[in-house]
């Protein structure tokens, strides 16, 4: 979030280390996954991750120093757009909660972009309660034979490996029966569908697990112990939201232009005003993610992070819907219903009303904002938490 | 005591057994035909759910319900056809009703324009040539009239000529022959009546946000046209009155059906061991919404008994409606796909049908900021000056 | 509500018995307490009220048949609005619950205005949960003795009577140990002390109760069955709630017309495009209003009313804010802080600066908003309950 | 990965050592005297309390903080002014610092006014005789200076004047004399020192909303006046400009009191056997109060670093600051009303004196309508033209 207060040292360290790797592997003549592999060995994928596993256990801060000058060199990266899962919530899993042997083996194929991740989390009875996950593994010698149904998992019709949430023992309380494994995705038992969203188009997949197999070998953590190692996947999930973005970022620009270039009949006063409060909403949430990031330069992300998501939310649906309002005719338009599976969400590159539906989502995915809502009360204000009648009742005798 | 009287404070708001009996046939009638399924399928390019619908509708003959009965319609009132936008509404039918058995069926009815409207009380449909979002006579831009009687000019995003039920007529606002001056005015302002299939009609259909009142862009050249005779302006802004008037029911029921679907829902629902809907936090949100939408369903009642009854409040009646149903109906639809959580994002659930009528009916003949600035006007609450600023005065 | 549909001949037959009475007792020589008297032995009072006791047991719609003619003969009425709390909430709550010779007794000083009511319900620890009253009865011999504090109470320092709600069984849980007494208030273990709001004014008082006597021929209802009288007392209350007014009535014709004469530097597109929202919510709730009582034109009032006194609320601080911000400078002006004590409220009496205060109550007396919601989402929408935790506990025994 | 940097990124948000340790020793002295009866009793007539506080604050070099060192001042910064402004509003602290240490001695540090800085720095109070709402320099009425220097005019509800702290000096704009071309510049604006002390000074106190920071109208009527040289509108904007930025912070910490006094309330406060902060309802208002109120903060903050850094962003920064702060302080103090329920209203409690002060704070040196309407010239998203409307097309 911030690239102040490197230490000089190690700056000058890593750009000789930096140094050391392009004289060795010439980006120019190099082969892009060679070179990959070559950075990996020399520490400089991820810094910040311990040596041996492709980093230096230096500060997360000093990452750019490396990459901007490998980007300057004319390097390859590893493309981590595509494998965002892999890298934003499997590594950091797979660094707490794995085996020596498991960081040995997973964590390179994963850097290096060889093997592309998902999440088997969410299922239709386990949304917000993440906890209720019905998906059965049961042992079978050294295996498990995993049985269920997921959803929402983007880039499983394109992944290798999946973190998946199974239960593992119905008759213990909901939270501890669960188990938390890596699956190979590539395998019978493993079925992708795509699932169509309101904007036509398949951004997700339903995953039908039929006897799939897994190796205990691939368990992440202990059995039963998947509900603490599921929480710290998501924790990660929710680091990467609300970095300081430019003024006019993202859906304010594009309704800031609208307005700027709307026909006179458009521009009505009312959506002036509306326009005018959201920027101010907007320049808002950016000053606070500006705050929190100085907060956090050195310390952990916390709960405070919950508002932020919030706020992003609610401001892209309202401008969105503005939006719609701005293009007049136009505005009952839509480019496309035709079903596809895009690898990533592109929310500026499509047309108004795909914005306007698309941002629908925000406030669902990633911790819908009712969830948000009772993290900030809870951890944050320090009100009472919610009655809860599932907590010490075996999983199999909660009604559903 | 005696009441304080407001405006309007004869208008019935409530339906009589009349408008009861039709509100379950219709209702009947939509719910064994018009699956979640079925409306979907018009976005994939299937949009034969519509004729059966209308045929349905016609069987009812509530196409004629606006149609005097010297024309072979139904000649009942405004509070009928507001219903059946209602109930139409609850099942996103995708259906011409509105710019075809309201807009144009007034419009034809002011100019009184017999032989057509024979033609809508048998269940054929005309469509006002207007931009969907056009709620002001004032607003028309009119085509061109040729001195041999063909018309010529282009209108985008028009609703009611596309889709399974596409319009039999365009009824296409003119000026005099080539600009001059016509025969039926002093500026030759008129409506004439052209049909899509013959020469020179070109109706390109429009990938819309909401397939279920899919647009076209309509192109004419040289077409031939019939002069529909009568003071057009008068026929065309009655036609949008009355559009405005009773399209806000359409809107209500759509809230109505986001409101009820979602309790239903959250009823069932199970999250953390607790019935979702218990949660005081959704319980809370879902009480405003209950208030937002009965007051939406009574200011649309409000606007068609003011219409049946030909009331000096229309006017107000009409921007209230629009205004309010518009966004409620926005809101409510909304809140129906965020409580769904990602049920109500999929495209098997029926509120994206619901979510995108609402989005795009909020704006068809006007948006609510159009409305209100109607309103502004009618009830003297004018707009701040452009000179408010003042001058600099420190000099 | 309403004055559609009263018979004819009941029209008739209360036409000639206003002409007896007019004729018996010239309105011009007459006495105003013998007048008033005379026309309560007429049944002339509050034609829905059974006969005996002012009325003739016919539709409440016809009572400005009564009315109407009365006034136009310059008879004198009770002042109703001297005694609100008696006709609104007193004489339902003794017809409904009290016994013949309660009645007798209690209801013509009512009506004809020699005796004044308040209500001791509240309690500083008992607001939202009014079923939580601490104020203790303790019966001695055929009378009881009554020691506790009360708040809000309007008209307490005029008061002859009033309605109280009492503990007299701690060890039953807090709904079943209440009882309900008329209370008479001149007396010495009654002290009435004004209470200050934000306003300035004392429009409420504190009532300290200190051995206070009451008989227990002065209870209304059984012993225990206190919480089912004082339902039926505040169902009265929000009755009154939301009956039919006129259009740009109230707060909002005061916030228009501030708009039209407001110098033209006051107005701003922000608070246009404010006012005309307003505007249209004032006339949906306005038309809700006329839709419901058309609906309750026979019936009696639902919850649904709830949804009524919600939006009113809203509507007065929305508009109020914005009257401020119409005024300019005048906007930080107040008219008078010192401490007075009104007979009534008057929102459009005063200026902008007390309407604004004032009207912060509005969602607070009379069931609070949130109390509203979550009514409106029982008893309306059918969504589950809230969990209590204090229902079968013995009153003495909750945490406090 | 590198950031995305916006504008005025290296702004810092965070408090330094040196400001905790200011918060604390205010906060401190504030709480042993400034309780909500003895800041009550002004509505009363009492206005005692304010000299009290005043005292402590001088006690402390605060009102000094703004004024340069060469005339006595702290010459520190502006964000340590604004840490001040937040922390007197959380103890809704009836002194006039805003007025004089920020808007007065802004004014005068831009004119170069050793003199009047050093009575500042020492203790004593200066107010710009303008109305309490005015924001912008353009749009001040000046005073008339006649030929023989004195001074006649009216100004009503000017803050800083009235109350237990009143100015010590009126710092007024006029007009050239008579209206003739003054000295000091082609139009003769120019601002000219008043005792109120003086013959011809009226300062009549007015009943105010928020009497913490109570107004007077003003007429003087050839008033002895001192000029002070200097380019009088580029020293009023500057004075105003500080104003408006730091005064966002006070508007946050009211905010802030708001909300940790409502949590704080609403843990302890059981009804129906629960918590009440319990209720789901109002824990997630009480978030969404939440992210407001950090938000304020933050812009507040931004707002301040900006003035004290001289940045650019400094206009944008306090259009956006005072119109978000202004009407998070509104909605938290109303939500704080509210949730405390009865107790919220009475007059023993603190909320109503909060709740006062950001009602009419939120107006004070421009309200948000007026900072939203500065920011759409700044960030370039014009009004709509007046003739948006468009002319009827259809003849």
């Amino acid at each position: 979030m911030t690239t102040a207060g490197p230490a000089a040292g190690h700056r000058a360290d890593l750009e000789a280390r930096v140094d050391a790797l392009l004289a060795a592997h010439d980006p120019a003549t190099t082969e892009r996954q060679a070179f990959l592999d070559a950075r990996y060995d020399a520490g400089l994928a991820w810094v910040h991750v311990p040596e041996g596993h492709g980093g230096l256990g230096l500060p997360r801060a000093l990452q750019p120093v490396v990459d901007d000058r490998l980007g300057a060199a004319g390097a390859p990266d590893n493309d981590p757009r595509r494998n965002g899962i892999g890298l934003g919530m499997a590594a950091p899993t797979i660094l707490a909660f794995g085996t020596p042997a498991q960081q040995e083996r997973l964590l390179r194929p994963l850097w290096t972009g060889r093997e592309i991740w998902c999440q088997l989390f969410s299922e239709p009875g386990a949304g917000s309660d993440l906890a209720a996950v019905a998906t059965r593994a049961i042992p079978d010698g050294d295996r498990w034979r995993v049985t269920g149904q997921k959803v929402w998992t983007s880039s499983a019709h394109l992944a290798d490996r999946a973190l998946l949430l199974a239960r593992t023992d119905p008759d213990a309380p909901k939270h501890r029966g669960l188990t938390y494994f890596a699956l190979d995705m590539r395998q019978p038992g493993v079925e992708v569908r795509p699932l169509r969203q309101l904007t036509g188009e398949a951004e997700f997949n339903e995953v039908f697990l039929t006897d799939a197999v897994v190796d205990d070998a691939d368990r992440l953590g202990d059995v039963g112990a998947g509900w603490q190692v599921a929480n710290a996947t998501l924790m990660s999930e929710r680091v990467a939201i609300g970095s300081g973005a430019a003024r006019e970022a993202g859906m304010l620009g594009v309704v800031a232009d609208a307005w700027r270039t709307a026909p006179s009949g458009h521009r009505t006063a009312d959506a002036h005003q509306r326009l005018l409060r959201l920027w101010v909403e907007s320049e808002a949430l950016r000053t606070t993610g500006m705050r929190l990031a100085q907060k956090l330069a050195a310390g952990a992300p916390g709960p405070e992070g919950s508002a932020m998501k919030l706020g992003f939310a609610r401001l892209a649906q309202q401008l969105s819907s503005l939006e719609v309002e701005l293009r007049g005719d136009d505005g009952l338009r839509y480019d496309d219903w035709t079903l596809r599976r895009p690898d990533q969400v592109d929310m500026t590159g499509r047309d108004t009303g795909y914005r306007y539906l698309r941002a629908k989502g925000n406030s669902i995915e990633g911790g819908t904002s009712e969830v948000l809502r009772n993290i900030i009360a809870e951890r944050v204000l320090g009100l009472p938490s919610e009655h809860r009648v599932d907590k010490d009742v075996a999983w199999k005798d909660l009604p559903r | 005591m005696s009441a304080t009287t407001g405006a309007g404070a004869d208008l019935v708001l409530l339906p009589d057994d009349v408008e009861e009996d039709l509100r379950a046939s219709l209702d009947r009638a939509l719910a064994a035909r018009c699956t979640p399924a079925r409306v979907a399928a018009a976005y994939d390019g299937d949009e034969s759910l519509a004729g059966e619908l209308w045929t349905a509708l016609v069987d009812l003959g509530l196409p004629a319900l606006l149609v005097p009965e010297e024309h072979g319609g139904a000649g009942a009132g405004a509070r009928e056809a507001a219903a059946v936008l209602d109930v139409l509404a609850r099942h996103a039918a995708p259906v011409p009703y509105l710019s075809s058995a309201v807009v144009a069926a007034t419009t034809l009815t002011a100019l009184g324009a017999g032989g057509l409207l024979g033609d809508l009380a048998a269940g054929g449909t005309a469509a006002l040539l207007v931009p969907a979002t056009l709620h002001r006579a004032d607003d028309v831009v009119p085509l061109v009239r040729h001195d041999d009687g063909t018309v010529s000019g282009s209108v985008r995003s028009v609703t009611g000529v596309a889709g399974g039920v596409p319009a039999g007529v365009l009824l296409v606002p003119v000026a005099g022959p080539d600009g001059a001056d016509g025969a039926d005015g002093a500026d030759g302002a008129a409506l004439v009546a052209v049909r899509p299939g013959d020469p020179g009609v070109d109706v390109a259909p429009v990938v819309s946000l909401d397939m279920t009142a899919p647009l076209a862009d309509v192109r004419l050249d040289r077409a031939p046209a019939t002069e529909l005779p009568g003071d057009a302006r008068a026929a065309v802004s009655a036609g949008l009155a009355a559009g405005a008037a009773l399209g806000a029911s359409a809107l209500a029921g759509t809230a109505t059906w986001a409101l009820t679907t979602t309790v239903a829902y959250l009823q069932q629902r199970r999250q953390f061991g607790r019935v979702v809907g218990g949660y005081q936090a959704l319980k809370h949100r879902l009480a405003d919404l209950y208030a937002e939408v009965e007051q939406a369903t009574a200011t649309a009642r409000y606007a068609a008994a003011a219409l049946a009854a030909d009331d000096p409040d229309l006017a107000v009646a009409t921007a209230v409606a629009q205004s309010w149903c518009s966004e409620v109906a926005v809101h409510a639809t909304e809140e129906a796909v965020q409580l769904h959580g990602g049920l109500g994002m999929t495209w098997e659930h029926p509120c994206h049908l619901h979510l995108k009528r609402a989005r795009a009916g909020a704006l068809v003949l006007g948006s609510p900021a159009a409305h209100r600035d109607d309103l502004a006007t009618l009830v003297d609450l004018p707009p701040p000056h452009p000179d408010q600023g003042g001058s600099p005065s420190w000099t």
